[in-house]
């Protein structure tokens, strides 16, 4: 995978990227957002694969998180709020040679975006998807998400919210075809960089759920954990996401968690009383839709053309 | 022809009747099988050389109960010594398997004094009291309005050859069509031959003998013998429907992609599609809804490859936010929009021109966007080429709109002579060169090229935001305005390649008629007929409404009035209490107001099928008689 | 006014100078208050008696990095001795914290030569060598475009009351322009307690320190002293921006439930009502999305309840699809569409007005429905109330147009006096009449009552699908006609009951503009002013733009010219290249073409930001020219 | 709850309502559809509930299923496609009284409807969710469906469709506060009056899935199932559905769940070598959307005009 493109030999002269070659310009999220951190990751994921820059596309929706493709300086899609996974299918649909990170927001993906994340993981198309979950919605100023936990004063609940939230990681284990998932927090960054490697190695669609700390409007919903490292539960495993021990010596709360076991993996998923960071769950032999939908890209227009007249053949009198 | 009306058997010889052209319907339950009896028959008449064109006859539910008004299944066959553009007034003979269904046709205005009707007559001795009395009531009230009823015992006479009529009778039928028709039994047989290919010679043999059967019966029990002349030509034709059209349209073009959600009437392209795109390394991808399914397409082309949508009303609402952000971002795309009764759910297996506005306006913001319409089912197939090469040069959406009458509808035309410059290119992926940026907007024709994913340093970030060329977020009131000018700019330019319409009749005269859609074959005909007539009367059909074909205005002046004919609702042109200013008109009467300021009159109406040639005519000619060119009791005979 | 080149400190004393109105402006980086002290400003201003209108200078970023141009973040406040209808021409005094979000209000064209910036100096000494660079470089800059720039030290100020001058500086910067315009300071006193009521007495007092610092800051060191005379009136005023008008009406038409999803600039509203609105018994739906916020609505109304549901451009088009229901199946509900920049995601926090054919036209098939248009903030109240009583009586969707510039601008008017009859009355459960369908349309008004789940006898099914009166499905021909021209009847029908629209100026003349939307006090400030200069031009306002207002032909016809002035996209008049007919022409000017027939001018931009009614001026002066009516060289004058 | 509406005493002269209170004219299904059934088992439980017609509200999208409404005599709502839950929830927001059988589809819920079904769960308001699914697009004649089976030859796949199917149950138990799960067959009567009586008496969204025969397009998917009852895994417990044992006799297959174990609803639900049939998931103690929607209804509009007076208070100079 590193450095190891199919298509390298095409090159005259190999080229060597630096993190400049992923850096699109000074990031506008505000001062200690969460997005920062993890845009930082996948440049140095970017560079550490020696991906080129235009064989990249990062996709979004709309949102705060969703300027994540402006940030980076390769191609890019910016589009519609909640949108972001069937404009991310489509060009990989017919494009399988392009590698694809998708940013969304629990708001663009949970809420509005909703039937598109159920289909897209039953689609598992080979696509890095984080979702940055800061349990708000950032970009319109504070109104309740799908993800904000009940009691959140928002601008649309200003007496507090009243469900309880979704859990998206659970969720997603729990569609067919699923075949990665994971969760990470964007204040590690060690653990939130290795998360998201295993994430692009991996074959397939990789879900990696990001708490993603929005001071903004959220200030208070992971300070405890934040503070308190044994709040977290540290999933390992030879299988899993192998972070630098460095990085998550804090995590004292830790369990062996093996990543085939998807009926382990949505009993840690729905735990309330620690949030696990980690692999969930990982099946490398999922079919992917791109094994169908790129069929037939090397049918030549001379091929086309025969084709079409056979077809015209069956209608003609 | 002499009326059978008691007689179950007409005993009458004669020699055939020369006739131009003849409309004959199949109408049956569903599962019953006309519909490929009628096919069958409409492929004899086009082998044979004669103009034909058929139309579809479908029930509402997918099982409707048998014997009801409407369950009614059925084709119509509408074949001529010239070529035949649309289903044509009502039918001269029908054969029905029961009563029940014909009063779905009557309600549809399909019969008129003197058709023939030749009813399956074992309803009369049912076991069941009420069917028999069903029967009974209907066969009277059927004379009763003028229609001549022949009662024949068809169930009956399929015993001989079968031990289930019900599967075998459609051919039964066929051949007593082939025989009144003088069809070459030869080619019916060939027909039926490569129906049941699949199912052995056991049942090919049954059929042949129903088919011969049903000529025997005909030539013993029918008086009636008719002879449409048929002109053939050397030229290859096909037959095919309208969505059958569309989906070779999309090969043709060399299409990657289609993206889809199943809706009525549209999804019967992707049916045909989906068993032969793949040899042309095409895909189908049906998502998960049409706002998916839209998105899905942007991102192929975004990523180099050529994709299109097709759907119907509904689908086209549910995607108007994404043909915006098409709009604003410069992604070619081809969205073909089928179109059936609205709003909402409305009509959905029906045909109507309701959706002109929903594909100019629908967008928030200014969202300009090519919009064609397809007036034949040829035009079917060649505009989705030429919408795929538009929205590749002018980076721009094109809405296709086509509609339930071309999709079901069959007809022959010229087999298109492939070419292979109507095939999209591979993309490039060559270097982006160097300095020219995303949007590097011609600031005349605000064209501009785009850069694939793949282009080394052809990097940029696609947004939905106003942008600037370099595709950067800009928030600045000249940024917005240069943005919005580029995007209309490229419709002028596309506007000034377009040639005026062609006129249909005379230069100038009283009245000319303007059409979009599916109605070509219909106002052509009508206006042929008055004409013929003697009266000073043109018709003009559109394909481009965004951007306007040119020259209107300067053609519209020629007339002393021009009113649109449209397949979409309308107040009456007075209003109703008179208020003239306040009456909602036909959707392209509005439009063209707007663009020509012409006080364009019109006439639509929304009753869910194709207009008949004999209406339009008699429109004209009630808006003769209005202007004074004809009397009034003139055009109230003719409207008749 | 004399100019304070090269001095920071200005030493001239005099009497104020009476003015009939000014502008001003404090521009900050965000989260500098600056909003907070332009509020209390206009507060006390209208308090006073003056004529007041506030803009807010909203960034597009959360947090925008500091002393960016993008960045800008503040207030306007327009004030005067008559009512202020709009945010004025350039400004006469700006207050700024930084000099580069000075830049942002450049491009945004907001300053004159000769307007005055009072200017934080802090940064000509920052530690930084290139924060100073910039700082001089901007200076000279503004010198050189001809704004009197003082350099006042206001940080160093401030240290003087508090610690951190950042937070306080707002406070201080409310005292000068307090002593600058001559505002009573008690009153500003009391806005400065109210505002940190909740923050306790120390951080008052500490406010008001700063407050009265200011205002002895500017005395010693500024000349500038204005006097704009109010005039109290004895009518009890309300101050609200447009979308807190919206949530009022929403409360005061007795609506059960907002059904909505976020969405700039429409939010806000909400936001607003999320406070208060459970007082009235209503509830706010937060959906998943706009699709099923617009269908949680359409359950609610068909169960009975009035909702309604707020949105904006891209919502809007999500929307589409269930308008189309809420037409065909005659479900009352009201849709307010605070429209803001398009296409596709646009300018989100912009003004435009590019909505309004999608309002018309966006769902397939016929569609018909209410739209109409506030002009004012006021209206934005009353509007809600009368769309409510519509949506009811008329059985129909109504679409409510609103804009950002209304949304986010505060103006004081008429507090309104409350009427138990604009609430909506509690649902009728008495049993439904026997023998009435659930669709018995009056054959002259399309009008019909409706059963309410729950009403004994009453249940129908109600359908998207083609129906009869009973709301059975039909497909036939007849019962799809009288199913649309029933629904169209409805609109002919409230169309007789609207008056014309009244004509500002008098009945005839030279040059008639028509607008529609926030742009009311602009053009009628416009047109004012070239009246007053003795010319010939009158203008109308639009508010029922489906049905349209009556007589329109008829005015139109009295005058030598109409032309639209709109915040929307158009091609010039001209068409690029000299094609007038596929010119593109500004929204409403199309659809007056359409409906008048009349050879309806326009002018219109899409600059993301409210018109100036200097700029209006120069179109009509530009038109007048055009005309003959006045020379080019004084138009060109006036345009200047 | 049977014959027992509270507002009962309101009524002069008490009604008593028969089947034919509830039965809105010929059903239009093919002849041998599974739709007939479940239909027939609403207007029982109708009957034996004694719910009166006009506080009876069936609800439902687009599709051969979504029919449904037309074939009651109470109200109903036929709306769009995919569109069901929203107004439904929309209707109950405001007049929690009424009772609401929601009809969809397996296109029309899964699929198009996808966003809402998540979020329709979440909000967990009283009301019946029957998704009739017969693994296809039956109203558009025979398009492949998210639950159709992986290889299933319909009119958008005539080589077979390529994707594993949507587990509708396993994926409604992952979506928080998911509060009533069950499965049914329509071919058993006897079950799906039980499962629907069990379902109508829940306080909140019970969520039912009901495997449906569809003879026209898909008349081979549960053959098997039908004539081998041992394929299916009849659930049984004291908390479970109650079905007369003469309907469910022929299940030799069959186990005690206990439906308040939701790690162990997800793992029978996620089974594949049996169907299971009977109560998943029932949790009587969530959060109604209602409850909180529906507050304000006693609000007079004297009450209105003095709270609006208030405001106005508020923004008066
Ligand atoms: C169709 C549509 N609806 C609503 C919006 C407004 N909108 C933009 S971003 C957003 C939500 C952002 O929340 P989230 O997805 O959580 O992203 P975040 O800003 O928190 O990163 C909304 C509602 C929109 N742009 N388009
Ligand atoms: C917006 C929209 N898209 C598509 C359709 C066409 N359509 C009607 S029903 C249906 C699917 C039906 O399948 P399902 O929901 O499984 O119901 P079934 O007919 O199988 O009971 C589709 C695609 C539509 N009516 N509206
Ligand atoms: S508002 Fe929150 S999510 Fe958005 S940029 Fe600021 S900190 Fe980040
Ligand atoms: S097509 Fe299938 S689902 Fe539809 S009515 Fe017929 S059997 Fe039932
Ligand atoms: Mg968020
Ligand atoms: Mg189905």
């Amino acid at each position: 995978m590193f450095g190891l493109k199919t298509d390298w030999s095409l090159e005259v002269l190999p080229r060597y990227f630096t993190l400049e070659d992923y850096e699109g310009g000074m990031a506008r999220w505000c001062p200690g957002c969460g997005d920062h951190g993890v845009l930082a990751a996948v440049q140095r994921i970017c560079r550490d694969a020696q991906l080129k820059p235009e064989s990249t596309v990062s996709v979004s929706g709309i949102g705060c998180s969703s300027r994540f493709p402006h940030y980076m300086k390769t191609y890019g899609f910016h589009g519609l709020h909640g949108r972001a996974l069937p404009v991310a299918c489509g060009i990989k649909s017919r494009r399988p040679e392009l590698t694809i990170w998708v940013a969304t927001g629990d708001g663009d993906c949970c809420s509005i975006g909703a039937a598109h994340w159920v289909h897209a993981i039953r689609y598992n198309m080979d696509m890095v998807v984080m979702l940055f979950d800061n349990n708000v919605y950032g970009l319109t100023k504070n109104q309740t998400s799908p993800t904000s936990r009940p009691g959140s004063k928002t601008n649309t609940h200003p007496r507090g919210s009243f469900l309880p939230p979704l859990n998206p990681a659970l969720t997603t284990l729990s569609i067919s075809n699923v075949s990665f998932v994971a969760q990470t927090v964007d204040w590690n960054p060690v653990h939130v960089y290795a998360t998201l490697k295993a994430a692009y190695e991996h074959k397939g669609l990789s879900f990696v759920r990001i708490l993603q700390r929005c001071p903004q409007y959220t200030p208070k919903v992971f300070e405890e954990a934040q503070r308190d490292p044994s709040l977290m539960l540290l999933l390992e495993h030879e299988k899993g996401v192998q972070a630098d021990p460095a990085g998550t010596k804090i995590y004292t709360n830790r369990t062996q968690h093996d990543p085939s076991d998807i009926n382990a993996a949505r009993q840690i998923a729905s735990r309330e009383d620690v949030i696990p960071i980690g692999l969930l769950f990982r099946d490398a032999d999922r079919p992917r839709y791109e094994e169908f939908s790129s069929l037939g890209a090397d049918v030549t227009i001379e091929e086309k053309v025969q084709a079409l007249e056979k077809e015209l053949d069956r209608f003609a009198i | 022809m002499e009326s059978g009306r008691n007689s179950a058997v007409v005993h009458e010889q004669g020699a055939a009747r020369q006739v131009r052209e003849a409309i004959v319907e199949i109408v049956s339950d569903s599962g019953e099988g006309a519909q490929k009896a009628g096919q069958s028959f409409a492929t004899v008449c086009a082998k044979m050389g004669n103009g034909v064109w058929t139309v579809e006859i479908i029930p509402a539910e997918i099982k409707p109960p048998a014997r009801s008004r409407a369950g009614a299944s059925g084709i119509r066959i509408r074949f001529g010594s010239k070529a035949v553009t649309n289903m044509g007034d009502q039918a001269d003979v029908v054969v029905a398997f029961n009563e029940q269904v014909l009063y779905g046709r009557i309600m549809a205005d399909a019969f008129r004094e003197g058709t023939v009707i030749l009813l399956e007559n074992r309803w009369a001795k049912d076991a069941d009291e009420q069917i028999r009395d069903m029967y009974a009531t209907a066969v009277e009230d059927f004379r009763a309005r003028g229609l001549i009823v022949h009662e024949l015992p068809l169930h009956e006479a399929c015993l001989k050859y079968t031990t289930d009529p019900r599967l075998g009778k459609n051919m039964f039928v066929l051949g007593m069509l082939c025989h009144i028709y003088q069809l070459n039994l030869d080619l019916a047989a060939n027909e039926v031959r490569a129906a049941f290919k699949k199912k052995g010679d056991k049942v090919i043999e049954q059929n042949l003998a129903l088919l011969r059967g049903g000529g025997e019966f005909a030539a013993e029990n029918l008086t009636y013998r008719f002879n449409v002349p048929a002109m053939p030509t050397r030229q290859d034709l096909v037959v095919t429907n309208g969505n059958q059209a569309v989906g070779l349209g999309v090969m043709a073009s060399g299409m990657d992609l289609v993206s889809m959600y199943p809706i009525t009437p549209a999804t019967s392209a992707t049916h045909y599609l989906a068993g032969v795109f793949q040899n042309l390394g095409g895909f189908i991808h049906q998502a998960e809804d049409e706002i998916a399914a839209i998105g899905f397409a942007i991102g192929a082309s975004y990523a180099g490859k050529t994709a299109c949508t097709i759907t119907s009303g509904p689908g086209l609402a549910l995607k108007t936010e994404f043909i915006g952000l098409a709009v604003m971002a410069e992604v070619p795309l081809v969205i073909v929009d089928v179109q059936r009764g609205g709003p909402a759910t409305g009509l959905p297996t029906k045909i109507e021109q309701g959706d002109l506005f929903a594909a100019l306006y629908a967008s928030p913001g200014d969202a300009p966007k090519v919009v064609m319409a397809a007036a034949t089912i040829e035009e079917c197939f060649h505009m989705v080429i030429t919408a795929r090469k538009l929205a590749e040069s002018f980076r721009t959406p094109v809405i296709l709109l086509t509609d339930a009458n071309l999709a079901t509808g069959q007809t022959p035309y010229a087999r298109p002579r492939v070419r292979e410059d109507w095939m999209a290119a591979p993309i490039d992926q060559s270097p982006w060169p160097e300095g020219v940026t995303p949007y590097e907007w011609d600031p005349e024709t605000g064209l501009s090229r785009r850069p694939i994913p793949g282009q080394r340093g052809g990097q940029y970030v696609l947004t939905g935001l106003a942008h600037t060329k370099q595709s950067h977020v800009a928030y600045d009131p000249r940024a917005n305005q240069v943005g919005c000018e580029m995007r209309s700019r490229k419709f002028a330019a596309l506007a000034s390649t377009l040639l005026p319409p062609k006129i249909h009749g005379d230069d100038q005269g009283d009245l000319l008629v303007v059409g979009w859609g599916s109605t070509l074959g219909t106002i052509d005909e009508a206006v042929e007929r008055v004409r013929e007539e003697g009266y000073r009367v043109s018709s003009i059909h559109l394909r481009f409404l965004s951007p306007l074909e040119p020259g209107l205005a300067e053609i519209f002046g020629r007339f002393k009035r021009v009113m649109t004919i449209e397949l979409n609702y309308s107040d009456p042109p007075s209003g109703f209490g008179g208020d003239v200013q306040s009456a909602r008109r036909a959707q392209l009467a509005q439009y063209l107001r707007a663009q020509t300021l012409c006080d364009v009159d019109y006439w639509s109406i929304t009753p869910g099928q194709p207009l008949q040639p004999g209406q339009v005519h008699g429109v004209i000619m009630e808006r003769l008689a209005a202007m004074g060119v004809v009397d009034q009791r003139a055009a109230a005979a003719h409207a008749g």
